[in-house]
């Protein structure tokens, strides 16, 4: 089997970013997104998903090492200083690199 | 009067929740319930206005959204003496707009004396969710170089679910009238009163889970919490007078004026003022207001009522 | 006679998704109320058999099975004309199957007017569910190489979460009869129409985030999913007037035929016939077909049946 | 008397889940609806106690918690012939508790039969779900070296939903009496019975699930979730007919004897007695017993009762 | 502590393939596998996760390369011509290798 | 854009644990954590998440190497014993490496 290298940028953030995030995401040149529905608890407290205000995301984007810098640039600028949010990126190979 | 017995749950719930019980309710559940909730009061107002309706009606709605845009600017005005801007205006457009569940308290404390009210009042508690949120919006922007997205904001206001459940219900309840409606009676009317208790029951859990955040939030944010519902609500029933309401019209108003919003603001806030800090105004509005609503401010805003109105 | 309430709430889903409002109910809660409609359509009408059953109806039941494949076969020949051998049978399965919703809203459309129907309906919706997958995947297949794990289809198609429920639900309610399903009401009749009232609120929903994939499909799948409705419901008053039954019942087939799955025919469709593309039948299927029915095909339909039955 | 129509939706359910249907309830509505049956049970006991209470109850209660003590006890007893000190435990714990649901049907066969019994009977429920779990722990750690967190079992123990949904709702019943309540009855005591219809189809699922394991768990433990029911319905009513109980009475409480649990005690098991296998208990509790009880066990207590009360 | 390298397969992919793909991947030689419900957007539109038939999955494995290859070459045979799907392989590293 | 090397260490697990486990996992030094419901099957069997006991999770912590070598001894010697339970670690790049 012949993987192709690509970067799986993940980000954990507040459900409420999910509309304008995944919109930028794609503005950004990936080709697509998953979203996971995700409790957790980090510096600014614990979210238990018990209701719609108390609930995180966790988005997963499969794309090349520009796009996931433009990425992630764009949340270390706009969305990093005011919301309560992780990011980080790793390595994965993929079959049809065409789509990503 | 005794307690309501829905109150009973709200207090079982912040119970089990400070005593860190594992009770949990499905988040879907909750969702479930608040679009229950938002559709009954819709119907029910519907089918009143479609048999009440007056032109007046026009001219009330007009009065009671200014009043929405003052409280919101006058809470701003409040807050600013200790908070910056961008918290000030958060937190100025929770208690500018209305809280459904509040609302609903208050028909249910009405309803157990038998007490009627003027069906508008459902169109009020549509119309004065929105308006605070777009005055808090321009509160925090005015002056800053930031630009909002205004299309996306009135866009994401009036279409919110709970703006598109009630005024859905409004006009769903108007169109097919008591006897169209009369068929869904036994779930939207019959069952209102234990489906608010049920929901009750997880806002005292989330409750529960807010109370920790005010020890952080400092002294002035629970005064105020807790003394603007008061001044509020008297603001409501000036307006209610001005409009000629009745008793149970007027007190209905005073709950809407003194009920913050914990549903649609905290959310419109967090993507239009993201700098606001939003464990300050949900700690404020869902950790106090919230429940000195339900515990001792609908009792209160009755009896002062009842004063002025000779009820 | 004024719209139904509950259609009503189809539109106000409808405008809701449309207008690209963030309502949306949670998952869970459509997948309840699916399960609560079909037990309650099951109960329903093996309380009804419980009375009424007859011996004919075994011969009834092949007719309307005879029916659905033949529906089927005709949906299929019209298709190639300008599709594929894979998307024509695909969509095929879907409007020789039936929709269990339309036939809720045909039950309620009869119920306001108080005009009754046969029992066995019910069960006519049951067993029309399946036939139509299985002849679908056979036209799909016929002279190609692939092979079909038919054992595993006509196990999930069997044993699919609709039928169990309709048939189980027939079952409890043939075996309990009406006296012994009599404490279970309050809950599966009473509540059926308001319940229907928010899955119809759901299916607006759904419906508006299927129909921006029309355009895509174009205007031969546009016209089918228009006009076969119209011309399945005349098939089903054929057979209804064969099978001699009353006005109520042979609309209540004519609704049947005219409908299209849009539940259990895409899951089976979908792993039976992977090589159709899901956006075509559904787009025909959910985003025309449902709302055409439920808004102009019911009433329709009604009216030809009341010419041809004089009721 | 034939059978009751949710113990024919629990064989639907059963039956469904052997027959690997995909049917399967959202993991949500499962929450929503034991949350129900907590509350509408608490509810119930709590307005009667209001109306009844005497104070020979607290001696009462104390008897029911020495009975579930010593079951417990019993139950470890007989299962160290063969298993090992934390699986007898474990299981133990399980039998010396008690099912909410088993109780539910309990109550839903008495009410067919117009059969009354005594308020208290909700209160042992809230009681005994407890201390089995405490007693279990305790035998699976006598004499061994790991330490317990006492604390935050007794914490985990006495704060568990059910305990709290149960007990609150006692409370809530209680203190509102029967007149507070009455505007709660058309969801707790109308819908009662329908939802614990559909919460048995789901138990029934679940069940089907659990019994695949019984195979591997072998003779003595599928005797033992057969027979020892049988013996603790007999204690229950010995100890009923010491307490004076009515025929009710007795009846409901050699239903708790004889009931195990599979909520409460699988989820503390796991916690404090980790090492013990889950799977054993739960194809013993849920895969045998609790349909045992369902099916044969409450009619045979019942004749039992009838034998010695002569009702 | 001493990890062992064993490749980390994902798959995301229409929720209706969720009884097929598990089965497939276990007799492919998977010792386990994970599977979590997910939303997301790509070449085949947005999938929303509002009703049945508009969900994800995304299906995680932990395993040998040779399995891994296995798997990979048999979703790319017979599951990505007809379905919109994703699927990516990274490195890990276990505790417990024999469970893999 | 810099990425600072951090390790992922994922553990998929009975839900039962969530409230330990998550204790333990701050307290052995992360400053935070995410949680999702998972299904899946392994060698205790099949998790289909259709009830409250038959449910999994997957917990996922990014932290220092130290940090991930602590979590992972510990719980191999306190839950793998006992509990059905998948642990796994990878590599992955983080933006604001003060936060973990
Ligand atoms: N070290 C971490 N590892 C995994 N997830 C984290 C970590 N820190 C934070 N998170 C997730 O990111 C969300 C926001 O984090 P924070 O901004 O630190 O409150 C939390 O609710 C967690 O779900
Ligand atoms: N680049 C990507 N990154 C992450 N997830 C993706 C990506 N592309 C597609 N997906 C996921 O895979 C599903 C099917 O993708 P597609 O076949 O492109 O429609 C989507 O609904 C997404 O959940
Ligand atoms: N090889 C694997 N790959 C991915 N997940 C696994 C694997 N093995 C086990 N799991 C997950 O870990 C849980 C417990 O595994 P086990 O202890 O093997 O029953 C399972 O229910 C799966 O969710
Ligand atoms: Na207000
Ligand atoms: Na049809
Ligand atoms: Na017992």
């Amino acid at each position: 089997m012949d993987y192709h290298p690509k970067k799986l940028l993940t980000i954990v953030c507040e459900a409420v970013l999910e509309a304008p995030l995944t919109r930028d995401i794609q503005r950004l040149g990936a080709q697509g997104y998953t979203v996971i529905d995700a409790r957790g608890g980090g510096h600014y407290g614990v979210k238990r998903a018990a209701w719609s205000f108390d609930r995180n995301i966790r988005v997963e984007v499969i794309c090349d090492a520009e796009v996931a810098d433009a990425i992630a640039t764009h949340v270390a600028a706009c969305y990093a200083p005011d919301y309560g949010l992780v990011l980080y990126v790793g390595d994965v190979g993929v079959m049809r690199p065409g789509l990503f | 009067m005794p307690l309501d017995p829905v109150v009973l749950f709200f207090l079982l719930g912040l119970g089990a929740g400070l005593a860190r019980s594992d009770l949990k309710l499905p988040a879907a559940l909750y969702e479930s319930l608040s679009v229950f909730l938002l559709i009954a009061i819709g119907l029910k107002g519907g089918v009143a206005l479609a048999k009440l309706a007056s032109p007046v009606i026009v001219l009330q709605v007009g009065a009671v959204v200014a009043l929405g845009v003052a409280l919101t600017i006058l809470a701003f005005a409040l807050l600013r003496f200790k908070l910056a801007r961008a918290d000030a205006a958060s937190i100025a457009a929770h208690y500018g707009s209305v809280s459904v569940v509040t609302f609903a308290v208050g028909t249910s404390f009405l309803a157990r004396q038998g007490i009627a009210y003027e069906p508008q009042l459902t169109l009020f508690l549509a119309v004065m969710e929105m308006p605070a949120l777009i005055v808090g919006v321009m509160l925090a922007r005015v002056g800053g170089g930031q630009r909002v997205a205004w299309g996306r904001l009135a866009h994401e206001v009036l279409l919110g679910k709970s703006v598109v459940l009630l005024a859905g219900g409004l006009l769903i309840g108007w169109i097919a009238g008591e006897s169209g409606i009369k068929s869904l009676s036994p779930l939207y009317f019959d069952l209102f009163k234990p489906v608010l208790s049920l929901f009750l029951l997880e806002m005292g859990l989330i409750t529960a889970s807010r109370l920790g955040e005010l020890r952080r939030s400092g002294l002035f944010i629970g005064a105020f919490a807790l003394l603007v519902p008061l001044l509020f609500s008297l603001l409501g029933l000036g307006v209610a007078s001005l409009l000629g309401l009745s008793a149970g019209g007027a007190f209905l108003l005073a709950v809407l004026a003194a009920s913050s919003s914990y549903i649609a603001a905290p959310a419109a806030m967090r993507i239009a003022v993201p700098e606001a800090n939003p464990a300050l105004s949900l700690a404020a509005s869902l950790g106090l207001t919230f429940p000195f609503n339900l515990l001792a401010g609908i009792p209160l805003y009755w009896a002062v009522t009842c004063y002025f109105w000779g009820a």
